[in-house]
Protein backbone atom coordinates (compact mmCIF):
# COMPACT_ATOMS: atom_id res chain seq x y z
CA UNK A 1 0.00 0.00 0.00
CA UNK A 2 2.33 2.79 -1.16
CA UNK A 3 0.11 4.48 -3.61
CA UNK A 4 0.62 8.36 -3.20
CA UNK A 5 -2.83 9.77 -3.27
CA UNK A 6 -4.04 13.40 -3.53
CA UNK A 7 -7.37 13.92 -2.74
CA UNK A 8 -8.92 17.80 -3.55
CA UNK A 9 -12.34 19.32 -3.32
CA UNK A 10 -12.78 22.77 -4.72
CA UNK A 11 -14.83 25.27 -6.23
CA UNK A 12 -12.45 26.13 -9.52
CA UNK A 13 -12.39 24.04 -12.82
CA UNK A 14 -9.44 21.70 -12.86
CA UNK A 15 -7.71 20.69 -15.89
CA UNK A 16 -7.73 16.78 -16.00
CA UNK A 17 -4.51 16.27 -18.14
CA UNK A 18 -2.33 18.04 -15.98
CA UNK A 19 -3.69 16.11 -13.07
CA UNK A 20 -2.84 12.92 -14.82
CA UNK A 21 0.37 13.78 -15.55
CA UNK A 22 1.48 14.67 -12.43
CA UNK A 23 1.09 10.68 -11.76
CA UNK A 24 3.77 9.60 -14.13
CA UNK A 25 6.15 12.43 -14.14
CA UNK A 26 9.84 11.90 -13.87
CA UNK A 27 8.67 7.33 -13.24
CA UNK A 28 9.40 4.66 -15.25
CA UNK A 29 8.20 2.17 -13.00
CA UNK A 30 4.30 2.55 -14.05
CA UNK A 31 3.06 0.95 -16.61
CA UNK A 32 -0.77 1.70 -16.84
CA UNK A 33 -3.20 4.57 -15.98
CA UNK A 34 -6.43 5.01 -15.91
CA UNK A 35 -8.48 8.42 -15.96
CA UNK A 36 -12.00 9.03 -15.30
CA UNK A 37 -13.46 12.79 -15.93
CA UNK A 38 -16.82 13.20 -15.12
CA UNK A 39 -18.79 16.28 -17.47
CA UNK A 40 -21.86 18.20 -16.61
CA UNK A 41 -24.35 17.29 -19.34
CA UNK A 42 -26.93 19.65 -21.17
CA UNK A 43 -29.49 16.90 -20.84
CA UNK A 44 -30.54 17.46 -24.60
CA UNK A 45 -29.67 21.10 -24.50
CA UNK A 46 -32.28 21.63 -21.87
CA UNK A 47 -29.49 22.09 -18.56
CA UNK A 48 -27.78 25.35 -17.83
CA UNK A 49 -26.36 24.25 -15.05
CA UNK A 50 -25.69 21.91 -11.97
CA UNK A 51 -25.58 23.65 -8.40
CA UNK A 52 -22.96 20.93 -5.78
CA UNK A 53 -23.61 20.81 -2.35
CA UNK A 54 -21.67 19.38 -0.11
CA UNK A 55 -20.48 18.80 3.47
CA UNK A 56 -16.99 20.15 3.48
CA UNK A 57 -14.02 18.17 5.76
CA UNK A 58 -16.30 15.50 5.60
CA UNK A 59 -16.34 15.64 1.58
CA UNK A 60 -12.21 15.29 1.58
CA UNK A 61 -12.40 12.70 4.94
CA UNK A 62 -15.13 10.60 3.03
CA UNK A 63 -13.18 10.70 -0.83
CA UNK A 64 -9.61 9.48 1.14
CA UNK A 65 -11.06 7.05 2.72
CA UNK A 66 -12.15 5.15 -0.84
CA UNK A 67 -8.89 6.00 -2.37
CA UNK A 68 -7.40 4.14 0.84
CA UNK A 69 -9.59 1.37 0.50
CA UNK A 70 -8.93 0.87 -3.12
CA UNK A 71 -4.97 1.17 -2.41
CA UNK A 72 -5.59 -1.34 0.05
CA UNK A 73 -7.23 -3.73 -2.26
CA UNK A 74 -5.24 -3.16 -5.62
CA UNK A 75 -1.24 -2.89 -5.82
CA UNK A 76 -1.42 0.75 -7.13
CA UNK A 77 1.20 3.40 -7.45
CA UNK A 78 -0.66 6.69 -7.11
CA UNK A 79 -4.40 7.91 -6.72
CA UNK A 80 -5.75 11.41 -8.04
CA UNK A 81 -9.35 12.19 -6.60
CA UNK A 82 -10.88 15.44 -7.66
CA UNK A 83 -14.25 16.72 -6.88
CA UNK A 84 -16.05 20.20 -7.51
CA UNK A 85 -19.01 21.88 -5.68
CA UNK A 86 -20.66 25.21 -6.48
CA UNK A 87 -21.99 25.53 -9.99
CA UNK A 88 -21.19 24.24 -12.23
CA UNK A 89 -21.94 24.92 -16.03
CA UNK A 90 -22.84 22.26 -19.12
CA UNK A 91 -19.42 20.72 -20.39
CA UNK A 92 -17.94 21.66 -17.39
CA UNK A 93 -16.09 18.70 -15.57
CA UNK A 94 -17.35 17.79 -12.23
CA UNK A 95 -14.91 15.35 -10.98
CA UNK A 96 -11.67 13.42 -11.85
CA UNK A 97 -10.15 9.91 -10.47
CA UNK A 98 -7.30 8.49 -12.12
CA UNK A 99 -5.37 5.21 -11.01
CA UNK A 100 -1.66 4.30 -11.75
CA UNK A 101 -0.42 0.89 -11.23
CA UNK A 102 2.01 -1.40 -12.94
CA UNK A 103 -0.28 -3.44 -14.97
CA UNK A 104 -4.06 -2.46 -16.54
CA UNK A 105 -6.43 -4.17 -15.17
CA UNK A 106 -5.85 -3.02 -11.61
CA UNK A 107 -5.82 0.86 -12.86
CA UNK A 108 -9.11 -0.04 -14.41
CA UNK A 109 -10.69 -1.75 -11.40
CA UNK A 110 -9.36 0.89 -8.97
CA UNK A 111 -10.67 4.01 -11.33
CA UNK A 112 -14.36 2.21 -11.41
CA UNK A 113 -14.54 1.21 -7.94
CA UNK A 114 -13.80 4.95 -6.73
CA UNK A 115 -16.35 6.17 -8.81
CA UNK A 116 -18.56 3.54 -7.78
CA UNK A 117 -18.29 4.63 -4.28
CA UNK A 118 -18.14 8.47 -4.65
CA UNK A 119 -20.97 8.30 -6.35
CA UNK A 120 -22.53 6.87 -3.64
CA UNK A 121 -20.62 7.81 -0.49
CA UNK A 122 -19.48 11.02 -0.98
CA UNK A 123 -21.61 13.85 0.93
CA UNK A 124 -22.28 16.04 -2.31
CA UNK A 125 -25.81 16.68 -4.18
CA UNK A 126 -26.66 18.04 -7.21
CA UNK A 127 -29.54 20.25 -8.13
CA UNK A 128 -29.87 20.92 -11.99
CA UNK A 129 -30.96 24.68 -12.91
CA UNK A 130 -32.84 24.72 -15.95
CA UNK A 131 -32.32 27.19 -19.20
CA UNK A 132 -35.96 27.89 -19.00
CA UNK A 133 -35.05 29.82 -15.62
CA UNK A 134 -36.49 26.67 -13.47
CA UNK A 135 -35.08 24.76 -11.26
CA UNK A 136 -35.60 21.03 -12.03
CA UNK A 137 -34.59 19.93 -7.93
CA UNK A 138 -32.42 17.89 -6.40
CA UNK A 139 -31.33 14.88 -8.71
CA UNK A 140 -32.52 11.56 -7.21
CA UNK A 141 -30.07 9.11 -6.31
CA UNK A 142 -30.32 5.98 -8.72
CA UNK A 143 -31.03 2.64 -8.19
CA UNK A 144 -28.11 1.15 -10.99
CA UNK A 145 -25.44 2.97 -8.66
CA UNK A 146 -25.92 2.15 -5.61
CA UNK A 147 -26.01 -1.72 -7.18
CA UNK A 148 -22.62 -0.71 -8.77
CA UNK A 149 -20.81 -0.11 -5.71
CA UNK A 150 -22.57 -2.92 -4.48
CA UNK A 151 -21.01 -5.64 -6.42
CA UNK A 152 -17.45 -4.46 -4.96
CA UNK A 153 -18.52 -6.09 -1.65
CA UNK A 154 -19.39 -9.35 -3.52
CA UNK A 155 -16.12 -10.29 -4.98
CA UNK B 1 -25.05 19.89 20.18
CA UNK B 2 -24.91 21.24 16.21
CA UNK B 3 -26.87 19.90 13.95
CA UNK B 4 -25.76 20.34 10.13
CA UNK B 5 -28.76 19.79 7.41
CA UNK B 6 -27.76 19.64 3.86
CA UNK B 7 -29.85 19.28 -0.08
CA UNK B 8 -33.32 18.89 0.25
CA UNK B 9 -33.19 18.53 4.31
CA UNK B 10 -31.88 22.11 4.66
CA UNK B 11 -34.36 23.30 2.31
CA UNK B 12 -37.43 22.12 4.17
CA UNK B 13 -36.23 23.37 7.55
CA UNK B 14 -35.15 26.03 6.48
CA UNK B 15 -31.28 26.96 7.93
CA UNK B 16 -27.85 24.65 7.23
CA UNK B 17 -27.22 24.36 10.86
CA UNK B 18 -28.41 25.14 14.47
CA UNK B 19 -27.57 23.96 17.92
CA UNK B 20 -29.75 21.05 19.28
CA UNK B 21 -30.55 20.60 22.77
CA UNK B 22 -32.26 17.11 22.67
CA UNK B 23 -33.86 15.44 25.72
CA UNK B 24 -31.96 12.79 27.27
CA UNK B 25 -34.38 9.87 25.83
CA UNK B 26 -33.11 10.57 22.51
CA UNK B 27 -30.52 7.70 22.75
CA UNK B 28 -30.03 7.15 18.90
CA UNK B 29 -29.89 8.84 15.84
CA UNK B 30 -33.52 7.73 15.12
CA UNK B 31 -34.77 8.88 18.35
CA UNK B 32 -33.19 12.31 17.60
CA UNK B 33 -34.85 12.25 14.21
CA UNK B 34 -38.47 11.32 15.65
CA UNK B 35 -38.01 14.26 17.74
CA UNK B 36 -36.87 16.61 15.65
CA UNK B 37 -40.03 15.80 13.52
CA UNK B 38 -42.16 17.09 15.63
CA UNK B 39 -40.63 20.22 16.17
CA UNK B 40 -42.60 21.93 13.61
CA UNK B 41 -44.25 21.50 10.00
CA UNK B 42 -40.76 22.13 8.15
CA UNK B 43 -38.94 19.33 10.08
CA UNK B 44 -41.70 17.38 10.27
CA UNK B 45 -41.65 17.78 6.17
CA UNK B 46 -37.86 17.24 6.35
CA UNK B 47 -38.00 13.81 8.22
CA UNK B 48 -41.45 12.74 6.04
CA UNK B 49 -39.13 10.03 4.36
CA UNK B 50 -37.52 9.07 7.66
CA UNK B 51 -36.03 5.94 5.94
CA UNK B 52 -34.14 7.60 3.24
CA UNK B 53 -32.68 10.10 5.20
CA UNK B 54 -28.91 9.27 5.80
CA UNK B 55 -27.04 10.53 9.30
CA UNK B 56 -23.07 11.08 9.89
CA UNK B 57 -22.30 11.54 13.68
CA UNK B 58 -18.64 13.76 13.82
CA UNK B 59 -18.36 13.32 10.02
CA UNK B 60 -18.77 9.23 9.43
CA UNK B 61 -21.71 7.82 7.79
CA UNK B 62 -24.17 5.76 10.70
CA UNK B 63 -27.48 3.63 10.87
CA UNK B 64 -30.28 5.39 12.08
CA UNK B 65 -29.63 2.81 15.36
CA UNK B 66 -26.57 3.84 16.14
CA UNK B 67 -26.11 5.65 19.64
CA UNK B 68 -25.82 9.85 19.44
CA UNK B 69 -23.17 8.87 22.17
CA UNK B 70 -20.76 11.95 22.93
CA UNK B 71 -20.87 12.95 19.25
CA UNK B 72 -20.64 17.01 19.03
CA UNK B 73 -21.56 17.36 15.34
CA UNK B 74 -24.46 15.40 13.94
CA UNK B 75 -25.60 15.55 10.10
CA UNK B 76 -28.83 15.10 7.99
CA UNK B 77 -28.92 14.23 3.85
CA UNK B 78 -30.35 12.76 1.50
CA UNK B 79 -28.84 10.06 -0.32
CA UNK B 80 -25.71 11.20 -2.37
CA UNK B 81 -25.42 12.31 -5.65
CA UNK B 82 -22.17 12.99 -6.11
CA UNK B 83 -19.86 11.68 -9.13
CA UNK C 1 -23.05 3.87 -34.09
CA UNK C 2 -22.59 7.96 -33.86
CA UNK C 3 -19.55 7.59 -32.34
CA UNK C 4 -16.42 9.78 -33.85
CA UNK C 5 -13.37 7.31 -33.92
CA UNK C 6 -10.03 8.13 -34.42
CA UNK C 7 -7.37 6.06 -34.39
CA UNK C 8 -3.63 7.15 -35.15
CA UNK C 9 -0.17 4.24 -35.63
CA UNK C 10 3.03 6.99 -34.95
CA UNK C 11 6.57 6.79 -34.13
CA UNK C 12 6.39 10.26 -32.31
CA UNK C 13 5.30 10.37 -28.29
CA UNK C 14 1.74 11.57 -28.46
CA UNK C 15 0.16 14.21 -25.41
CA UNK C 16 -2.69 11.96 -24.17
CA UNK C 17 -4.11 15.01 -22.13
CA UNK C 18 -4.62 16.60 -25.43
CA UNK C 19 -6.04 14.17 -27.24
CA UNK C 20 -8.68 13.76 -24.42
CA UNK C 21 -9.37 16.80 -24.48
CA UNK C 22 -10.53 17.18 -28.05
CA UNK C 23 -12.89 14.44 -27.18
CA UNK C 24 -15.44 16.60 -25.58
CA UNK C 25 -14.02 20.24 -26.76
CA UNK C 26 -17.13 22.21 -27.55
CA UNK C 27 -19.23 19.57 -27.00
CA UNK C 28 -22.09 19.33 -23.75
CA UNK C 29 -23.52 15.97 -24.37
CA UNK C 30 -21.12 14.37 -23.07
CA UNK C 31 -21.05 12.96 -19.13
CA UNK C 32 -17.85 10.50 -18.75
CA UNK C 33 -14.37 10.10 -20.40
CA UNK C 34 -12.58 7.29 -19.35
CA UNK C 35 -8.96 7.52 -20.72
CA UNK C 36 -5.93 4.84 -20.88
CA UNK C 37 -2.23 5.58 -21.11
CA UNK C 38 0.07 2.00 -21.59
CA UNK C 39 3.36 3.18 -20.57
CA UNK C 40 6.94 1.61 -20.76
CA UNK C 41 8.19 -0.24 -17.39
CA UNK C 42 11.68 0.13 -16.54
CA UNK C 43 11.32 -3.33 -15.02
CA UNK C 44 13.09 -2.66 -11.84
CA UNK C 45 15.49 0.10 -13.26
CA UNK C 46 16.57 -2.90 -15.71
CA UNK C 47 14.91 -1.93 -19.46
CA UNK C 48 16.38 1.00 -21.07
CA UNK C 49 13.84 0.43 -23.99
CA UNK C 50 11.17 -1.45 -26.05
CA UNK C 51 11.46 -1.65 -29.61
CA UNK C 52 8.13 -1.94 -31.19
CA UNK C 53 7.37 -3.54 -35.36
CA UNK C 54 4.28 -3.53 -36.35
CA UNK C 55 2.55 -4.37 -39.34
CA UNK C 56 1.58 -0.81 -41.33
CA UNK C 57 -1.72 -0.40 -42.98
CA UNK C 58 -2.99 -3.79 -41.26
CA UNK C 59 -2.34 -1.90 -37.77
CA UNK C 60 -4.31 1.05 -38.45
CA UNK C 61 -7.17 -1.21 -40.13
CA UNK C 62 -7.24 -3.78 -37.45
CA UNK C 63 -7.52 -0.83 -34.38
CA UNK C 64 -9.86 0.66 -36.44
CA UNK C 65 -11.90 -2.51 -36.58
CA UNK C 66 -11.58 -3.06 -32.64
CA UNK C 67 -12.99 0.76 -31.98
CA UNK C 68 -15.83 0.65 -34.40
CA UNK C 69 -16.90 -2.96 -32.28
CA UNK C 70 -16.66 -1.04 -29.18
CA UNK C 71 -19.16 1.78 -31.31
CA UNK C 72 -21.48 -1.26 -32.12
CA UNK C 73 -21.23 -2.89 -28.58
CA UNK C 74 -21.76 0.54 -26.61
CA UNK C 75 -23.53 3.92 -27.12
CA UNK C 76 -20.42 6.15 -27.43
CA UNK C 77 -19.61 9.51 -28.41
CA UNK C 78 -16.43 9.24 -29.24
CA UNK C 79 -13.05 6.90 -29.46
CA UNK C 80 -9.38 7.73 -29.54
CA UNK C 81 -6.46 4.77 -29.96
CA UNK C 82 -3.19 5.43 -30.90
CA UNK C 83 -0.41 2.85 -30.66
CA UNK C 84 3.26 3.75 -31.22
CA UNK C 85 5.95 2.24 -33.02
CA UNK C 86 9.73 2.13 -32.97
CA UNK C 87 12.16 2.54 -29.86
CA UNK C 88 10.29 3.92 -26.49
CA UNK C 89 11.95 4.70 -23.57
CA UNK C 90 11.06 3.82 -20.06
CA UNK C 91 8.78 5.83 -19.19
CA UNK C 92 7.36 6.96 -22.72
CA UNK C 93 3.91 6.20 -23.37
CA UNK C 94 3.17 3.49 -25.95
CA UNK C 95 -0.29 3.43 -26.28
CA UNK C 96 -3.76 5.50 -25.38
CA UNK C 97 -7.35 4.80 -25.59
CA UNK C 98 -10.03 6.89 -24.72
CA UNK C 99 -13.77 6.18 -24.64
CA UNK C 100 -16.66 9.24 -24.66
CA UNK C 101 -20.21 8.33 -23.73
CA UNK C 102 -23.28 9.86 -22.16
CA UNK C 103 -22.72 7.97 -18.87
CA UNK C 104 -19.82 6.08 -17.19
CA UNK C 105 -20.25 2.53 -17.14
CA UNK C 106 -20.20 2.33 -21.46
CA UNK C 107 -16.79 4.30 -21.34
CA UNK C 108 -15.24 2.02 -18.53
CA UNK C 109 -16.14 -0.84 -20.83
CA UNK C 110 -15.37 0.39 -24.02
CA UNK C 111 -11.83 1.07 -23.19
CA UNK C 112 -11.05 -1.93 -21.29
CA UNK C 113 -12.67 -3.72 -24.81
CA UNK C 114 -10.06 -1.75 -26.71
CA UNK C 115 -6.89 -2.57 -24.57
CA UNK C 116 -8.28 -5.90 -24.61
CA UNK C 117 -8.28 -6.24 -27.91
CA UNK C 118 -5.31 -3.82 -29.06
CA UNK C 119 -3.48 -6.85 -26.77
CA UNK C 120 -4.05 -9.43 -28.21
CA UNK C 121 -5.45 -8.68 -31.52
CA UNK C 122 -3.75 -5.68 -33.25
CA UNK C 123 0.02 -6.45 -35.30
CA UNK C 124 2.52 -5.17 -32.74
CA UNK C 125 5.30 -6.83 -31.39
CA UNK C 126 7.73 -6.00 -28.34
CA UNK C 127 11.58 -6.16 -28.49
CA UNK C 128 13.08 -5.45 -24.61
CA UNK C 129 16.95 -3.71 -24.57
CA UNK C 130 18.71 -3.85 -21.07
CA UNK C 131 20.57 -1.25 -19.71
CA UNK C 132 23.69 -3.80 -19.54
CA UNK C 133 23.34 -3.48 -23.32
CA UNK C 134 21.71 -7.03 -23.51
CA UNK C 135 18.26 -7.60 -25.56
CA UNK C 136 16.22 -9.31 -23.99
CA UNK C 137 14.61 -11.05 -27.22
CA UNK C 138 10.40 -10.30 -27.56
CA UNK C 139 8.41 -10.30 -25.51
CA UNK C 140 6.03 -13.27 -24.74
CA UNK C 141 2.44 -13.06 -25.83
CA UNK C 142 0.60 -13.67 -22.02
CA UNK C 143 -2.39 -16.07 -21.51
CA UNK C 144 -4.44 -13.20 -19.57
CA UNK C 145 -4.34 -11.16 -22.11
CA UNK C 146 -6.28 -13.70 -24.46
CA UNK C 147 -8.25 -14.50 -21.07
CA UNK C 148 -9.13 -10.74 -20.83
CA UNK C 149 -10.12 -10.59 -24.26
CA UNK C 150 -11.97 -13.54 -24.50
CA UNK C 151 -14.45 -12.48 -21.59
CA UNK C 152 -16.15 -10.00 -23.82
CA UNK C 153 -17.08 -12.93 -26.21
CA UNK C 154 -18.96 -14.42 -23.25
CA UNK C 155 -21.35 -11.95 -22.59
CA UNK D 1 2.36 -13.77 -53.95
CA UNK D 2 3.84 -11.15 -51.79
CA UNK D 3 5.37 -12.80 -48.23
CA UNK D 4 5.71 -10.35 -45.28
CA UNK D 5 7.73 -11.73 -41.83
CA UNK D 6 7.18 -9.89 -38.57
CA UNK D 7 9.08 -9.99 -35.21
CA UNK D 8 10.59 -13.75 -34.79
CA UNK D 9 9.53 -15.36 -37.79
CA UNK D 10 11.43 -12.43 -39.53
CA UNK D 11 14.73 -12.84 -37.58
CA UNK D 12 14.63 -16.29 -38.49
CA UNK D 13 14.11 -15.95 -41.90
CA UNK D 14 16.35 -13.48 -42.29
CA UNK D 15 14.62 -11.12 -43.96
CA UNK D 16 11.38 -8.74 -43.79
CA UNK D 17 9.61 -9.51 -47.19
CA UNK D 18 10.15 -11.45 -50.43
CA UNK D 19 7.87 -12.68 -53.47
CA UNK D 20 6.71 -16.18 -52.93
CA UNK D 21 5.84 -18.98 -56.12
CA UNK D 22 4.51 -21.45 -53.95
CA UNK D 23 3.19 -25.01 -55.75
CA UNK D 24 -0.37 -24.99 -56.87
CA UNK D 25 -0.65 -28.11 -54.43
CA UNK D 26 -0.25 -25.18 -51.78
CA UNK D 27 -4.07 -24.31 -51.26
CA UNK D 28 -4.47 -23.40 -47.61
CA UNK D 29 -2.27 -21.01 -45.18
CA UNK D 30 -0.93 -24.44 -43.22
CA UNK D 31 0.38 -25.71 -46.76
CA UNK D 32 2.11 -22.81 -47.85
CA UNK D 33 3.64 -22.88 -43.84
CA UNK D 34 4.48 -26.56 -44.74
CA UNK D 35 6.11 -25.76 -48.15
CA UNK D 36 7.55 -22.46 -46.68
CA UNK D 37 9.45 -24.79 -43.56
CA UNK D 38 11.05 -26.71 -46.36
CA UNK D 39 12.97 -24.45 -48.05
CA UNK D 40 16.08 -23.98 -45.57
CA UNK D 41 16.87 -24.21 -41.83
CA UNK D 42 16.39 -20.45 -41.14
CA UNK D 43 12.59 -21.32 -42.43
CA UNK D 44 11.89 -24.74 -40.91
CA UNK D 45 13.00 -22.57 -37.29
CA UNK D 46 11.09 -19.53 -38.37
CA UNK D 47 7.69 -22.48 -38.58
CA UNK D 48 9.16 -25.02 -35.73
CA UNK D 49 6.51 -23.92 -33.50
CA UNK D 50 3.84 -23.81 -36.44
CA UNK D 51 0.74 -23.56 -34.41
CA UNK D 52 1.85 -20.82 -32.63
CA UNK D 53 2.06 -19.51 -35.79
CA UNK D 54 -0.35 -16.39 -36.86
CA UNK D 55 -0.77 -15.13 -40.55
CA UNK D 56 -2.89 -12.53 -42.16
CA UNK D 57 -4.30 -12.89 -46.18
CA UNK D 58 -4.28 -9.25 -47.49
CA UNK D 59 -4.47 -7.51 -44.24
CA UNK D 60 -6.85 -9.47 -42.25
CA UNK D 61 -6.30 -12.31 -39.73
CA UNK D 62 -6.92 -15.85 -40.75
CA UNK D 63 -6.66 -19.25 -39.37
CA UNK D 64 -4.07 -21.30 -40.82
CA UNK D 65 -7.07 -24.04 -42.50
CA UNK D 66 -7.65 -20.71 -44.92
CA UNK D 67 -7.44 -20.76 -48.86
CA UNK D 68 -5.02 -19.03 -50.04
CA UNK D 69 -7.36 -18.25 -53.16
CA UNK D 70 -6.18 -15.03 -54.87
CA UNK D 71 -4.59 -13.38 -51.63
CA UNK D 72 -1.60 -10.87 -52.85
CA UNK D 73 -0.41 -10.54 -49.85
CA UNK D 74 0.51 -13.03 -46.77
CA UNK D 75 2.01 -12.07 -43.57
CA UNK D 76 3.08 -14.60 -41.15
CA UNK D 77 4.13 -13.18 -37.30
CA UNK D 78 4.08 -14.44 -33.37
CA UNK D 79 1.52 -13.82 -31.26
CA UNK D 80 0.93 -10.41 -30.97
CA UNK D 81 2.29 -8.23 -27.77
CA UNK D 82 0.73 -4.61 -28.61
CA UNK D 83 -1.29 -2.60 -25.83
Amino acid sequence: MSARIFVRVQKEPFDAPLEAASLTKGRSDIGAVVTFTGLCRDEGGALNALEIEHYPVMAEAEIARIASQAAARWPLEGIIAIHRFGLIRAGEPIVFVAAASQHRAEAFAAAAFLMDYLKTGAPFWKKQHFKNGASGGWVAAKGEDEAAAERWRAS
Amino acid sequence: MKALYFASVREHIGKAEEILAPPEEAVTVADLMHWLAAQGENYAAAFASAKTIHAALDRTHVKQDAPLKGAQEIAFFPPMTGG
